[in-house]
């Protein structure tokens, strides 16, 4: 009965961290250039409200890699400090938190753990400032994909919508196979909800042209009743429901479905289920929620993958989508810093970045890529399975192939108009 | 002294002050205390121009940041618009300002005409009312605000007479600038005919209708003034984060330049100023020793309530008045006999 | 000047002013008496657009102003001063006599020069002569004495130049030789301004001794009208007035 | 944006009409009940409860707690409103007492700051993550099938309950010697006092229970809604608008707002997705310019 996980540990960790960054605002940062003074990385992300234990997860990769980078010597001797800023999850406070971490905590560029909304506000930022960035974890495909919003400098180390969207409407096209032609969604209201839910719509009609789109409704985030979108579900009674939704929201939208009974009734795509701590804190979770892998140990199947993850749970909390994507970001980020011997300018950090192939325990074949193309990450471990409420939490997982990725991702660009 | 003189002599501070800005942005090497005044120059106009209302004319305003936002949007919106950077070239960014401001002031007017018929709470919770649809509005209409994600994709801002407001210094000095002038602004009108007749309506709104003034007018041009003088504010701030956000119109800025105002001093014409600041330093040294920042304002702000029982500078001036005993001037009211005011009004309603 | 024609004002079943009609000639000083409850200051509300007159005219200048909106009917020429002294605490007695003449001026909206004007400033420092509020010119309305207060009232009032002056109780509250004080300061306001003056007073030594003609009203109605030493002995009057303490008829406003 | 074809179709169809109807009260209840303990501070004390909310999120949290203690779900209730009234009482003797003379802004600001603090407190002790308590065991049922329509127990035990205790309350303050008292009190206090009667204390009693039903909703809502600290912002704004819809101060007014707004987001959510929010604010608007002391209001605002 007792629920979600406390970690004060973690919490201690990010008051250093804010206090750090505190005493440099008065010492007035610029001075701060000397050699061997420790590079500052900004990190806004979500620390309060409902999605922060993926905030905190995301901090703890991003601690990890850094970590791990000092230990290792950093840049001949020189370390690299992190300084973790809560965000609110508010697109206005997310700019204003950047901004703050670039003039005031003397940060020298972003790692972005700041959903989509926020994402975007800080993209603005680090684009009118000539910042390099890696965004960690928004997956809204057109941050990268539309080349007007476009940045050389700035990255993504995170999934990118446009992916799933192909991988779930191959995998949801089975079920329309069977029978689940009438579909509705139910995903946040803002430009991720959006776009995903457009673009898995999208997909699933390309595979499976007889289903029909029958009800949407869009809840804001972070809404604190769902009961309006639940019984309109119910009046639609469609045959299956998408829905993006996340973190905390996911969890009150099911536990007040389920009074409903809303998941007796259809099949139900929750793209975002499939991570541990979303599973664990929901109160009644039904089985055989279909949904995308976010983190598992399991996926790939390999070894580093199971120490990474066993290396994770020394922190205390569990490992999460966010947590991988921000990792993932960190290492490229400081894997460009140490080519560049520490220069933090903008452009030899992005040379240094795009185009890039790490080894990780996230890639398919052992390793991931920054593509040059569009500075977002490819060859990450992708599919879709059904959730059960104990471990291995996803079971039947079908992975998708890259190369058929790439390929309906290209028919999409062009259709788009983004080549 | 001469009342034109008074008007000179005020403007002529104005530009010193304007020129010790400058100056501060030329002299500082980095960047820091730069993108941290152009911040509170956006705040400072916000909370300057609300105290016209609450302090001045005594209206409880709990909407103001529907104005601040309108200002940052129209301005926003008209440079991303197609084509409108292209035709006006450098002269789009003062352009932009001035439609801004006539804008926001367009739209003041309209929600003052409905709302300066009521006094009190409800006038309070109509400016309320009118600021929550508009946020609605905002989230609502997607394709032209960006809904909730705000106006994306950055705002142009092309040179002009020599500045780049991309450039931290350019866009400090033009923030400066307007926040000068909407200090400026606001002043003069405090210190005109007007702004005595604003103090009558806050003082003794039925025997100011009996000295023959229409009250309901003299409302709404206060109000119509500030609505322009908040939108000048978030154009700065609209300059200063190249975007507009719906939350620049939620009832938290709102409300949280209602607190500025009173902490720094509701009876005094740069309490409010000091409140912004006084509010940043406890966030930014609170920060040093722990994220908890809403704890320290909370405390802060009763200490300010219960036991100063007025704002900081209304306290320092009552202090000293009370030392140097008699003495106060046209504006110098002290507070203590407002807070009289206040307490007789409340005993008469009950 | 101003002339009231068959007024009647109801509040429900409640008849305040009962058929008044009076006459009020240019430049005459007429006081209005009577008991609580009698209808004197529901008579001033509804000639001054507070209160709207169930029927009758109130005809001023030869024009029936009844039912126009207080601000209008006093830029139209008549002035009032309140029972309670209504003024403007938290300014100095200056600026708030400044204020009024402003509001005369028609330059209470004016942006463009500070406050006040000079012809604004002439203006007021004559009437802070006239009023001999010159000592407490530059302490704030709120803290001076009652007796200040109420002159600034009618200070206020004055400051508009009405042609007709309705002065609710000028000496209420204050003590004896306050009262003798501030009528000898109303006598002499209305003769060097020249104006027609009416006010409301309960004190019929201070109303015997300062008023030309005297309007006696009960119960909404009146009673007699007339000068000191007619109303002095009329017995209607003596009676209605001591019997009138007890009434528990109150006063609208 | 507008899609009346929906609504006219759930108009015709029994399950949805049941469904949606059911929803608006439900909605309605639970914002019933907090919105009561507001317009019930404001009817007497005439002072604006701008730290409502807060106690909406306490009453939660403390629930939170004591269901994971004891495991049951009518004790958490109990305790979290309890709680609730408590610390209402101890903000109203410390702080809120000091400014019933003073104006609506040193209310205002005094308020602020206590949800500040509340808010940080809350981060500081449960964290600032979301916390999840779940549908108690004996609510794990299907839900019932009325008319084709589909409507949870657990949600007919909130609105039973909420409707239950804000009747109550009513009968209290217009009925009982407490009420009497209080509302006399308020209306004079010298007078009342003179009589030996210790005003102060009727005062934090009633405050208290105001602050008591808010706590009671945050209570019995807990196991649907996922816990943050600053949750009762939008439940804050939710009850002001019912406040001023209903009249400020009048219970019964509140209740009729309180449907008003259910059914507005109930069937709003069909018919005008995008704008039911909207919505609500215009209906605030519409009240305040043509009826400002609010439906069932008594005082006329001037």
């Amino acid at each position: 009965m007792k629920t979600t996980k406390q970690n004060g540990l973690s919490r201690r960790d990010f008051m250093v961290a804010a206090g750090a960054a505190g005493v440099t605002t008065l010492a007035s940062p610029t001075v701060l250039r000397a050699a061997g003074s420790p590079i500052k990385i900004g990190m806004p992300t979500i620390l309060s409200g409902r999605v922060a234990i993926l905030g905190e997860t995301a901090s703890v990769g991003a601690k990890m890699a850094v970590d791990a980078f000092n230990a290792a010597g950093g840049i001949d001797g020189r370390m690299v400090e992190l300084v973790i800023r809560d965000s609110k999850g508010k697109p206005d406070e997310a700019a204003k938190v950047t901004r703050d971490l670039l003039s005031s905590d003397g940060c020298a560029f972003i790692l972005n753990g700041e959903a989509s909304g926020g994402t975007f506000a800080v993209h603005e930022v680090v684009r009118d400032t000539k910042t390099y960035c890696m965004h960690t974890i928004s997956e809204t495909s057109s941050l990268t994909a539309d080349p007007a919003n476009r940045a050389p400098w700035v990255f993504r180390s995170a999934r990118q919508g446009i992916h799933d969207a192909i991988s779930g409407g191959l995998y949801a096209a089975n079920l329309a196979k069977a029978g689940a032609t009438r579909w509705a969604t139910c995903s946040p209201d803002y430009a991720y909800g959006r776009s995903t839910t457009s673009e898995f719509m999208e997909f699933l009609a390309v595979f499976a042209p007889e289903v029909k789109l029958v009800g949407e409704t869009w809840p804001k985030i972070f809404q604190p009743d769902y009961t309006e979108n639940i019984t309109n579900l119910l009046n639609v009674a469609p045959d299956a429901l998408y829905s993006c939704l996340w973190g905390g929201d996911l969890v009150a939208f099911f536990d007040q479905a389920s009074l409903y009974g809303l998941f007796d009734q259809f099949q139900t795509v929750a793209v975002n289920m499939g991570d541990v701590p979303v599973l664990e804190a929901i109160k009644n979770l039904p089985g055989g929620i279909h949904s995308g892998n976010r983190y598992h140990k399991d996926i790939p199947d390999v070894e580093a993958n199971e120490n990474w993850n066993t290396e994770f749970r020394k922190s205390g909390q569990l490992p999460t989508n966010w947590a991988w994507q921000t990792y993932t970001g960190a290492q490229f980020v400081l894997n460009a810093l140490k080519d560049t011997g520490g220069d933090t300018d903008y452009q030899k950090l992005a040379d240094a970045t795009r185009g890039r192939t790490i080894d990780s325990p996230f890639g398919v074949n052992g390793t991931v890529t920054m593509r040059e193309a569009d500075n977002t990450l490819v060859d990450y471990a992708i599919g879709y399975g059904q959730t059960v409420p104990q471990p291995p939490y996803l079971t039947g997982f079908e992975p998708t192939a890259w190369d058929v990725i790439v390929d309906y991702e290209t028919d999409w660009k062009k259709r788009n108009s983004f080549l | 002294m001469n009342s034109t003189r008074i008007f000179a002599r005020t403007s002529l501070m104005a530009v010193i002050g304007l020129a010790v800005l400058i100056l501060i942005g030329v002299i500082y090497p980095g960047t820091w205390l730069l993108d941290t005044m152009t911040g509170l120059f956006a705040s400072g106009l916000l909370v300057m121009s609300l105290h016209l209302l609450v302090g001045y004319t005594g209206l409880v305003s709990f909407g103001h940041a529907a104005y601040f936002a309108s200002g940052g949007y129209i301005f926003g919106m008209l440079l991303q618009a197609d084509g409108v950077v292209a035709a006006l070239g450098g002269w789009a960014v003062p352009i932009a300002t001035l439609v801004a401001l006539l804008g926001t002031g367009g739209f003041a007017l309209f929600v003052g005409l409905i709302c300066a018929r009521l006094s009190e709470i409800y006038f309070a919770f109509l400016t309320l009312a009118f600021q929550m649809l508009l946020v609605s509005a905002i989230q609502g209409l997607v394709q032209y605000t960006g809904g909730d994600q705000g106006l994306t994709g950055g705002i142009p801002r092309p040179e002009f007479l020599g500045l780049n407001l991309v450039e931290v210094k350019d866009r400090y000095v033009f923030s400066a600038f307007l926040f000068m002038a909407g200090l400026l602004v606001i002043r003069l009108v405090t210190l005109s005919s007007f702004g005595a007749t604003l103090r009558m309506v806050r003082d003794n709104e039925t025997r100011t209708a009996f000295l023959g003034i229409n009250t309901y007018r003299v409302k709404v041009a206060a109000f119509t003034i500030a609505g322009m003088i908040a939108g000048l504010g978030g154009v700065i701030l609209a300059i200063f984060t190249s975007a507009a956000y719906p939350e620049w119109a939620g009832w938290a800025v709102s409300g949280e330049a209602i607190f500025m105002i009173m902490l720094g001093g509701l009876h005094s014409f740069y309490g409010p100023l000091l409140g912004v600041v006084v509010m940043r330093a406890i966030n930014d040294i609170t920060l040093i020793y722990t994220t908890h920042t809403d704890l320290a304002k909370g405390i802060a702000i009763l200490f300010v309530v219960l036991v100063l029982r007025r704002g900081i500078l209304d306290w320092i001036l009552d202090v000293r008045a009370t030392r140097r005993k008699r003495g106060t001037s046209g504006d110098q009211i002290t507070s203590q006999a407002l807070t009289k005011t206040a307490k007789g009004t409340k005993d008469a309603a009950s | 000047m101003l002339h009231l024609d068959h007024l009647v004002k109801k509040f429900g079943g409640l008849t305040a002013t009962d058929d008044v009609t009076l006459d009020f000639p240019a430049g005459s000083l007429s006081a209005i008496i009577g008991p609580n409850g009698a209808g004197k200051t529901t008579l001033f509300n509804q000639i001054t657009g507070h209160l709207v007159p169930t029927s009758g005219r109130i005809m001023f200048d030869g024009e029936n102003i009844s039912g126009l909106k207080p601000a209008a009917i006093v830029r139209k020429g008549i002035g009032r001063a309140f029972q309670v002294a209504s003024i403007f605490p938290s300014m100095t007695v200056e600026e708030a006599l400044a204020t009024a003449v402003s509001a005369h001026n028609r330059t209470a909206f004016q942006l463009h020069s500070a406050f006040p004007p000079l012809n604004v400033r002439h203006q007021t420092e004559e009437l802070l002569a006239l009023l001999g509020m010159e000592p407490v010119a530059r302490s704030l309305s709120g803290e001076i004495s009652h007796g200040d207060q109420k002159l600034l009232d009618v200070g206020l009032a004055l400051a508009l130049n009405p042609k007709v002056l309705l002065l609710d109780e000028p000496a209420a509250g204050m003590g004896p030789e306050e009262r003798w004080q501030m009528m000898d300061t109303v006598k002499h306001l209305w003769k060097s301004r020249n104006m027609t003056l009416i006010f409301i007073e309960h004190d019929i030594d201070l109303v015997f001794k300062t008023a030309e003609i005297i309007h006696v009203l009960r119960y909404g109605a009146v009673l007699a009208s007339g000068k000191a030493h007619e109303i002095r002995g009329n017995p209607e009057v003596i009676k209605a007035y001591l019997g009138s303490e007890t009434d528990t008829v109150k006063d609208a406003v | 944006m507008l899609d009346l074809g929906a609504l006219s179709n759930c108009f015709s169809n029994s399950a949805c009409l049941v469904t949606q109807s059911a929803t608006g009260v439900i909605i309605g209840m639970l914002l019933f009940l907090v919105a009561s303990g507001v317009t019930l501070i404001f009817g007497v004390l005439h002072v604006v409860n701008f730290a409502h909310g807060a106690f909406y999120m306490i009453g939660a949290y403390v629930a939170y707690s004591t269901y994971g203690v004891t495991g049951n779900y009518y004790v958490a209730v109990l305790v979290g409103t309890i709680a609730a009234a408590i610390v209402g009482v101890l903000f109203e003797r410390s702080a809120i007492s000091r400014v019933y003379k003073e104006n609506l802004l040193m209310q205002l600001l005094v308020c602020y700051a206590f949800v500040l603090i509340c808010d940080d407190a809350v981060k500081i002790i449960w964290g600032s993550e979301y916390l999840a308590m779940g549908v108690p065991d004996e609510f794990r049922v299907r839900p019932w099938r009325i008319a084709g329509g589909v409507v949870p127990p657990f949600y007919l035990f909130l609105a039973g309950t909420a409707l239950m205790v804000a009747v109550l309350s009513l009968i209290l303050i217009r009925y009982s010697r407490f009420g009497k008292i209080v509302r006399a009190a308020a209306a004079n206090p010298t007078m009342v006092s003179v009589l030996g009667i210790r005003v102060p204390i009727y005062f934090a009693t009633l405050f208290g229970l105001g602050c008591g039903l808010a706590g009671m909703a945050g209570a019995l809502a807990a196991p649907v809604r996922s816990l943050t600290p600053g949750m009762g912002l939008s439940i804050l704004i939710e009850s002001f608008i019912v406040t001023v819809i209903g009249g400020m101060g009048s219970i019964p007014g509140a209740l009729l707002a309180a449907l008003l707004l259910g059914f507005t987001r109930a069937f709003g959510s069909l018919g005008f997705p995008l704008f039911v929010d909207g919505a609500m604010f215009l209906m605030m608007v519409v009240i305040l310019v043509f009826r400002p002391q609010g439906l069932l209001g008594e005082r006329a605002g001037r």
